[in-house]
């Protein structure tokens, strides 16, 4: 049931003139979840709505399923299932029917529909809304009808559009995890688009970060985490440092002391690190030395911000339990593996 | 108010007032054709402003921004300038009559008659619920659509399901108001002094020719309750202030 | 409409009925009474209708969901009714006459002079522009005035710098439609048979009674000109769809 | 300028009957921040409303600032600061005429009110949106105008009303920084509510714990996070596992193995431990056994979902850079004084 999806030199440029989506190429074998992430304004959503047939491409680029060309066949003859942001369900009709309209088009069997509408309802766990009326639903509960709805037809794909950006953190978290269960139990392909880089990682088998209209970067989470090809994505993904110094000796020496460098180049450079490649030492055993600028508490952990090593503020997290003053002088070591050169 | 409802319960015949509006075929005629009139105004312009409003929100063509604007101009002229124009175009000596005239030889008059009342009418009311169904089909959901489309839904199930049900606020609304201007227009049907007689008019005449106040107090009951509850009954479907948009 | 402008222009002194209506002093006479009968009715409407609104808005107390739906009774009934109502309240044998009467000896009757025509369009302009408040009203962000006064602001300040900003847009576009209604009633003013003529019936008697079809068509155009250019001014100050709610 | 703020059994009771909140009592020192944190309808906006003076408390409760009554003084003369969550910046005014509202009631001569805005404009970097409109604002800097124009008469106290929850994640994060980093600075009495549990222990010296218009717990991040006195504020604050089992043999017996058990009571028991506590061992050496459910990536860590140790899931983190896969099994080991037994 689910299919590969092919995307060849899709390009789209809107009315205005404004290019939305740089000519670009991407296979997504079938069964796979990829995730769109980017900024607001990089393209994420018009590729979204290619595949979906929504919008066409540019003359010349082509959109196929199962090398099967789907350029020119409408939406509504694709078999996508679609969720969005703003939930999008009918308001003129109940929860269960809302999840039928699908099958209602389809001119599938009372029978037929009624057994397949409470298939899905109990998958999504919302057997009890069915003949509430749709603005009576939380934010979550709107979602999961609106799955249910996408999915009662058995779409060939399915695509979410930011579906969880309306809803607040502890929902997101808990129906991310279902969203995610979902997908594994369906085996079925989908196109997930986001701007959240958590989101993102948590959920996608691989990532398509979008910048301007172009593919920054393809890649499973771990390489996109680790291996940033650029520093747009270096940044956007998770946390980054920066380090600004000179390479003297086999060390990059900064303001506030200095870390071995196992890098080629010399002079001066600037260098990235994420949080978590760097440790709190006693005294003495530091590379190099900073100043609490705040602290913040979160639990599990404490998040430090360290002014005076770099020109910067550096991010550290630790998970012992001290209390951090500001104006306290904080040692590191910072895992000299971990220092990233991008240029771009 | 309440004294409109005393001098007509309290006439020479009591509350046998609104009996005699019943049993007088003058009376009678004239309240249901004018409730007819409309009704059949009312479903017309919401029928051909549905079509036109859709179309003009979702379209961009030039000229567009040009027609719209002028589809305010009708709403500037009173009842009396449009029931002049409407004899200007389909009178005696009409420009449609002319043109007719050259055509098939005869004249096409239609001024005095229903069709001309009803051109009137439509006139005044089609571009103010144009307007009204563009500010409603501006604010439905494009997703909700989308989400139709990708369900499978075709272009007329599209409308049938998602773009009618979204406007019937709209709907309720503008039908509301339109029939309520409709039953209560006077200038436009006194101007064509038309065979036929509307309510506001058999009101004027009765209390100011005939000095007939019991039965002009009754008639003017029987049109106030008729409008109000068209304006009840959608603000109670429509669940919003209708009137407030009147 | 263009041929409107047409038999205006081409008529047998051409452009110089424009010039007519300026000297003869029925004409010109006609326009302004008009053009202040509106000004002053939309100008009094605004007033009572923003501190009814607002307080109603507001305030709860028993009585008042009756209260509001009675304001959407004057919607149904034309202007006819409206004059007769006058007539009956101010009228020769009107109410206000008779308690007048009995209080002062003397009985007061104002209903076929100015002050009978602006009873009767306030009567059907201030209940429309009520509810056009109150929905405004209620959209205000209540956090808005709260902000206000936590800076210190004083009651008469919020009112000054929050509310009145707040409901501008809902003050231009009702203040149109009240000054558009009240330049084309006919009915109201008809019915009153009052001593001001107002430019709708001046128009009727030239056409209907005089056929003098080339001032009657000047003067429409005027009409429709004035109105039109109040719709459009109101609507570029608000930038909203003013017409769509008229 | 800073005051201390008192509440003596507040309670509030709407016109509707509902008691939003429950007679309270309350004592917030001068310069302290202190956080109301809860779900929505807890009452934590209407006790903020209380102290603000925009509604007043049932008779018999009384709000003091520094001792002197303010109960009966209305919100123009308390001289408070405000920030709402949907920012209610004055659409009529530029962001300079919003900065400079407060001021200009007070009839402050123009020069004083020039040079104060200044001051404010430069001290949240908006100088150069000074003649903007608000409309032209994006959400993160509204509410930098918000917080200039509710500092520039300066206030004895600032009332922060869900300031961050309207922003999306990054921008909110950077705020929060920034309100945290304002907030030392002035040293101002500050009162803030938000329903978001990492944001309350980030930015709070206290925390207010609500439920149902009841203080469930007051005290520091740590004292919230590591010592919860209910149940409510443990699974509120944070993330929770349930252990379900029996106390046998000084063990905690449950599903997938057992744990040594150091509490007081035997029997049938509900124990409760935090994710950070359970660590993951090699085959052989863990106490007990379960299985990966799912697996998030996180970037610096992956959250493990584990199934098969006690009824429900349990979640663990870890930071090592293996790849989890759904129906791994997994060894773990919980730390036996972490086990907290709540029965509220």
């Amino acid at each position: 049931m689910s299919v590969a999806i092919k995307l060849v030199s899709c390009a789209k440029t809107f009315a205005d003139g404004t290019r939305a989506v740089g000519p670009l190429d991407l296979e997504i074998p079938p069964g796979e979840t990829i995730v769109f992430l980017g900024p607001s304004g990089c393209g994420k959503t018009t590729t979204l709505r290619l595949i979906a047939g929504l919008e066409s491409p540019n003359p010349g680029g082509r959109v196929l399923f199962d090398e099967a060309d789907v350029t020119e066949i409408s939406i509504e003859r694709r078999n996508v299932g679609m969720v969005f942001q703003s939930y999008a369900l009918f308001p003129n009709m109940t929860v269960g029917g809302n999840v039928e309209y699908g099958l209602r088009v389809r001119k599938l069997p009372a029978a037929a529909r009624a057994a397949r509408v409470e298939e899905m309802l109990g998958m999504m766990k919302i057997g009890e809304l069915r003949h509430r009326r749709v603005d009576q639903l939380s934010g979550g509960q709107k979602q999961r009808v609106a799955l249910a709805r996408a999915l009662a037809p058995q779409p060939r794909v399915l695509l979410l559009d930011e579906p969880l950006t309306a809803l607040d953190a502890k929902l997101r978290d808990a129906l991310r995890v279902e969203i995610d269960a979902l997908l594994r139990r369906l085996r079925m392909t989908a196109v997930y688009v986001t701007h959240d880089q958590a989101e993102a990682m948590a959920l996608g088998d691989r990532i398509v970060v979008m910048s301007q209209g172009q593919v920054a970067q393809v890649g499973r989470p771990r390489d996109i985490y680790f291996a940033p090809q650029s520093r747009f994505v270096a940044e956007f993904v998770g946390t980054m440092n920066r380090l600004h110094g000179v390479v003297r000796n086999g060390h990059l020496e900064v303001m506030g002391g200095r870390v071995p460098w196992r890098g080629r180049g010399g002079g001066e450079v600037e260098v990235l690190f994420r949080p978590e490649r760097a440790a709190i030492v006693e005294a003495g055993a530091g590379q190099v030395k900073g100043r609490v600028a705040t602290s913040f508490f979160l639990g599990d952990r404490t998040r430090l911000l360290v002014e005076g090593v770099s020109s910067g503020t550096l991010v550290v997290e630790t998970t012992d339990r001290r209390d951090w003053e500001p104006g306290q002088d904080v040692h590191l070591v910072i895992d000299p593996d971990a220092l990233l050169t991008l240029d771009r | 108010m309440a004294r409109l409802v005393a001098v007509a319960a309290g006439g020479p015949a009591g509350l046998a007032a609104y009996g005699v509006i019943v049993t007088e075929p003058r009376y009678l005629r004239s309240l249901v054709s004018t409730v007819v009139l409309a009704a059949v105004v009312t479903a017309l312009t919401l029928v051909i402003a549905t079509i036109a409003g859709v179309f003009l929100q979702r379209n961009r063509f030039p000229g567009r921004s040009v027609l719209v604007a002028m589809l305010t101009f009708p709403l500037a002229f009173p009842g009396v300038v449009v029931g002049f124009m409407v004899i200007m175009l389909a009178g005696r000596q009409g420009l449609i009559g002319d043109l007719t005239r050259l055509v098939t030889g005869e004249r096409l008059v239609f001024a005095y008659s229903m069709a001309g009342l009803l051109t009137g009418y439509l006139y005044f009311s089609i571009p103010r619920v144009i307007l009204t169904v563009m500010a409603a089909a501006e604010k439905l959901d494009p997703r909700l659509e989308e989400a139709a489309r990708s369900l499978g839904a075709s272009s007329w199930q599209v409308v049938r399901d998602v773009i009618v049900p979204g406007l019937r606020p709209a709907f309720l609304s503008a039908g509301a108001i339109c029939f309520a201007t409709a039953m209560g227009a006077f200038g436009t049907a006194f101007t064509l002094a038309t065979e036929i007689e509307v309510l506001p008019m058999t009101i004027y005449t009765e209390f100011t020719l005939r000095a007939n106040i019991v039965v002009a107090a009754a008639l003017s009951i029987i049109l106030g309750g008729i409008t109000w509850l068209a304006l009840a009954l959608a603000r109670t479907a429509a669940g919003s202030s209708v009137a407030a948009s009147a």
